[in-house]
């Protein structure tokens, strides 16, 4: 069964191979997993992260899509109603624009209407780099919006792969979003039996002062504004969400409790971004812990530049996030 | 396969009968208040509805649009559960959740009814694949408005089907009107079948007032894709006696146009007929047919009214399958 | 010019015949303006909201389309950008999720990138009334999240006319609902040169205890509430925002200084609705002045039900608005 | 209007020039790292492209697809408003903002590339229907490729633009591949031109790379469209010699496919002898022109190297017309 692309457990991956690590072992599982996309036999998708599949699992479970979105989340759907487990690969979350009637619409409808789970996976590259106003939308606040959608959003190889594996054990449609950014990073992974549960955050760095709330890329960038604190002598907790739907409201009212102090972070528009959600519930929630209130960090109200320095200065950097910080700091 | 035996014929137009006094009765009961949010009537298109399900095995799967109280009682579901859905009680097929517009039986084969035009198509589109991934040996049908031949989703769905060569089978349920749009205004081609054979599959303009003559197709259909031979496209021309939604009138039709298809193209008359033809019954027996489906109707109106309401308690429940997801 | 369907100023029309009333106005001063969707020359649109143009203003200029949702809307786009005005109907908002990609990546992009301004509307019906689960989205969030794009949502007949107006005069789209349960009432409207502005709340009902910030249908289930609560001597303002985007936030931000208690109501499922960026903002810019935190009424996290009773109770009602005032006033 | 005269067809052979050279320039400038985001080369295509806009007024409208640059070149963009545009500079066509994909001006009749695969042809035919509401006369032509032609976007425009007699002319910029996927796999029916007249309008397939073959079945679209007989399908069979994007390469076809394509259908190497043969020009006088374009481009590129970069301050300018909307 194993190939040369096959990729161990505890070696360090990339996060498209760790994807790959995951669906693997649950394809071999479960003989109704299937994938479905464009240019996903040969190539393997456009991030790779279903090289050699198709060749280990055969054609039949791994196949190539016409340009059709909406066909596509309705063979997912439809094919899941009927009994199968389906992972329909939209390559861009962008993309989801062309099948949102059958993600928002009938997907995540289905369960309550007709008391039938539907187990579908819908995975796409998601977040902001290069590629201009149309390639990077952020539509997480979308589908964290709809009810009976599940939306995960990993930064890690170690997370992709449980993660993954987690929504291949899902009865409801899942919304798999792997950032742009985080493609070719390299970390350890586990084996067959590890799961990561959602609605189950993570805390990626400790610390004593503040606390830095976020998913996705933005981790990593918050994660690098938290080690530049430090050396200013502000300690900043770090926790990555990593699933929006169902979110860890635990985590984030017992770190709102313990400091206080409250940063939000995405790379979505700022206004009506699914950080405003998290703000605006723990501050409900916890109003008499805050030092003052939550700072959320966001992108500008504007598409995406193809210009690099355009695009880059729209989004949360290092600087917005440490002066986020220091605001929070002066409560 | 291209005529009914006896046994098959009595009990579609016996399925006719029910399905044209469920529509005239869940009508009136509309107008009085009992059907929540409104329904659309099928009646005049029994023929469609009933001749697709005589061809069609009891796990065969259907998904179908806002208009299908008909395809849901041909696909065997009790005139008590559907009108029970109507009334949206917890007794529907939809416990009460889905309404007229979302009859379902999922374990059954029925996929549901849909408030979006075009898109029970891509459902079934979706079960045909998942019956040729997991190797089953059955056929998917999904049930199309002639309005719903417009909406770019439908033909995604069939160039899905023909290159998979899935196990599917589109019926354009074509009763000519989109609300009050003719077809003939927004479809351009003319020919529907013309419009679908470009994209590859065997696709036929029938006469949707004939039960067998669906019926024929739709079981040479249901040949082909059982071979692997992948899917056919079927535009059954029919035509709805009332207004779009209970209630509408509306001046987009003549008073004589409606009165010449409910007089001379009735298919609960045209078949009768050839009942009578055959001598598969008599009149009395005839008689006797219609007067059992008013006594089921009334029941399955007294059913629908007795029925409990769904418990207010129960509408965050089904959702998902909660926080965390499944347990691991 | 003017026929009999034509609603004279200071009469009071419905809410559908006011909508009537602006356009009639605007395409008699534009002839660039037409109207586009299914059903509206002879039906007039579900909700009459057209009744009569067609004859009035020529089928030229009222198109009944084919079921088509997203060449409707590229239809209106690619008019817009060629010099017309268009007007897309898309009788109810939840099918402008078959037009996604024509409304969120492009007509809401097209400035930005080409430096062009799209003026177009996209009107629909929104709202939870009965239906079931596939006509009672409420996507408000989605579009106001987007850059580019303007969002109404009027609630009165007056400000149906004086808000379509102006979004007939805007350069850019422009979402406008129309909520069902508000097709009938009728209400003052004033004549041709009564204009609302975009992102100018109104007030609905003065108050001097605390404030009610809501917008659509909820502005009379809210107003409903603040009477309720007058007889138990709690004074409520009502705020109607009337714009989600631009939003006031001026007004917003002065009501939450005056009051310091503050509810902000709508009938979307509360997990993502806009209401969390109006009281995650409004925290952030009022700490100081807030009693206690901004409590947020909105509906289930589920599809709405056919059922009627299922139906009514997921969404915000008259005593689970009191019970946040009365929450709100004991901080 | 079935030939080139001289004129024009010096024309057209420099455009397609340009095209070959810009292109191959810009691949290799990308590869360098000078065009963020990436592009897609259009080497192959250029007589599908420049065949097009020499039947079309310069007025008329077009709009088109990821892969664009030499539609823009042969609609009369400079090289280096587009090179600057591929550098994402502030004097590339749309500021810097759009990039490779998103080429576009508006008032010059282009209404733009595109990130998604088949909206510029729902843009050309909304553009089509401006100018019937406000009566001009000109035509508006949609551009997409082969992989365009199975989403639902695309047909719903087709079918409108047929309801509507709009003066509309859609272009299958048809490279027989999209992405990795050939055509064949994919699209059910196979003949695209089949497909297309099941909607209503007529519809062609061609050979792309003969520039005076797309010229002259688009300028009879045009005056097809002109006297208000509506839309024409043109499906011009060409093909592409890079990969999808630049430096891609993959298994998906052989070399010795690549090679014949280029060795025996070269659109440019075709008209150059059609040219020669119909003593338009001599061979020096074809190789002057090669030289010329050849500064044309180098030129390009320095404009496009030493232009500034849009100001960051604008990064949330230009998105709509301010909070309050208009001043009344
Ligand atoms: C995507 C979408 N657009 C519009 C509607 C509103 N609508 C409901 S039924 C209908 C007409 C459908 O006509 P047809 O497909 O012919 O079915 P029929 O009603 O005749 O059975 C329309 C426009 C809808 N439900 N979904
Ligand atoms: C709606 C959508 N789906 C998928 C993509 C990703 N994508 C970009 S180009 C492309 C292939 C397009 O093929 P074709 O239409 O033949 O154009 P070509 O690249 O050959 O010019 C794909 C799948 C996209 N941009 N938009
Ligand atoms: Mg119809
Ligand atoms: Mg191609």
């Amino acid at each position: 069964m194993s190939t040369d692309t096959t990729v161990k457990a505890n070696a360090t991956p990339t996060y498209s191979e760790a994807f790959q690590s995951g669906v693997r072992e649950e394809m071999t599982r479960n003989k109704g997993i299937f994938i479905l996309g464009t240019d996903l036999q040969e190539r393997g998708g456009h991030f790779a992260q279903v090289k050699g599949i198709a060749q280990e699992f055969g054609f039949d479970r791994v196949k190539d899509s016409p340009i059709s979105e909406a066909a596509m989340v309705a063979a997912g759907m439809g094919s899941a109603m009927y009994g199968c487990h389906p992972i329909i690969d939209l390559n861009f979350i962008d993309f989801s624009l062309g099948a949102m009637d059958e993600i928002i619409n009938q997907a995540a409808k289905i369960r309550f209407m007709f008391n039938k789970p539907v187990p579908l996976v819908i995975r796409a590259t998601s977040g902001i780099a290069l590629g201009g106003a149309h390639h990077c939308n952020s539509l997480e606040s979308f589908f964290a919006h709809t009810a009976g959608l599940s939306l995960a959003v990993p930064s890690t190889p170690m997370d992709v792969k449980g993660l993954i594996k987690t929504a291949l054990r899902n009865e409801d449609p899942v919304i798999f979003l792997m950032h742009k950014k985080l493609s070719g990073i390299r970390g350890e992974i586990k084996g067959d039996d590890y799961f990561v549960p959602f609605g189950k955050a993570a805390t990626i760095k400790p610390g004593k002062d503040a606390v830095i709330i976020s998913y996705g890329y933005s981790v990593v960038t918050a994660n690098k504004a938290a080690q530049a604190l430090e050396a200013e002598g502000i300690s900043v907790e770090v926790i990555d969400l990593r699933t929006l739907y169902p979110l860890d409201t635990d985590a984030i009212n017992a770190a709102v409790q313990k400091f206080g102090r409250v940063v939000v972070v995405d790379e979505a528009p700022l206004f009506g971004s699914i950080t405003a959600e998290i703000a605006a519930t723990a501050t409900e929630a916890n109003f008499g812990s805050l030092k003052g209130p939550i700072v959320r960090v966001g992108a500008a109200r504007a598409p995406l530049s193809a210009n690099p320095a355009m695009s880059e200065a729209a989004i949360p950097s290092v600087d917005s996030i440490s002066a986020a910080v220091k605001k929070v700091m002066k409560y | 396969m291209s005529t009914l035996d006896k046994e098959k014929s009595l009990a579609a137009l016996r399925q006719m009968m029910v399905i044209r006094d469920f529509e005239e009765t869940a009508d009136k009961l509309c107008l009085r208040g009992k059907v929540p949010g409104g329904m659309h009537n099928s009646s005049g298109q029994e023929a469609a509805a009933v001749g697709v399900m005589s061809a069609l095995a009891p796990d065969d799967v259907i998904a179908t649009t806002h208009r299908s109280h008909h395809h849901t009682l041909a696909k065997g579901f009790t005139p008590k559960s559907v009108m029970a859905e109507l009334f949206a009680k917890s007794t529907g097929v939809s416990g009460g959740r889905g309404g007229s517009m979302h009859l379902a039986g999922v374990e059954r084969g029925h996929f549901g009814g849909n408030g979006i035009v075009g898109a029970g198509v891509g459902i079934a589109m979706g079960a045909a694949l998942g019956i040729q991934v997991l190797k089953d040996k059955k056929v998917s049908v999904g049930f199309v408005g002639d309005g719903g031949m417009n909406t770019g989703r439908t033909w995604e769905a069939i160039n899905m089907a023909v290159i998979y060569k899935l196990p599917f089978i589109i019926i354009c349920d074509n009763n000519q009107y989109a609300v009050e749009t003719f077809v003939g205004r927004v479809t351009g081609g003319g020919d529907l079948a013309k419009r679908a054979s470009g994209f590859g599959l065997p696709s036929f303009n029938i006469n949707g007032q004939d039960v067998e003559e669906v019926y024929k197709y739709t079981a040479e259909a249901r040949e082909r894709a059982l071979a692997g031979e992948g899917p056919t496209f079927i535009n059954a021309v029919t035509y709805r006696y009332y207004g779009h939604n209970v209630g509408e009138k509306g001046q987009y039709r003549t008073q004589e146009e409606i009165a010449e298809w409910r007089t001379s193209k009735d298919p609960i008359d045209y078949f009768t007929g050839v009942v009578l033809e055959r001598k598969f019954a008599t009149q009395q027996e005839i008689d006797d047919m219609r007067a059992s489906v008013r006594t089921e109707i009334d029941e399955a109106v007294a059913f629908a009214e007795s029925s409990p309401e769904p418990a207010i308690s129960t509408i965050t429940q089904g959702v998902d399958s909660g926080k965390l997801g499944i347990q691991l």
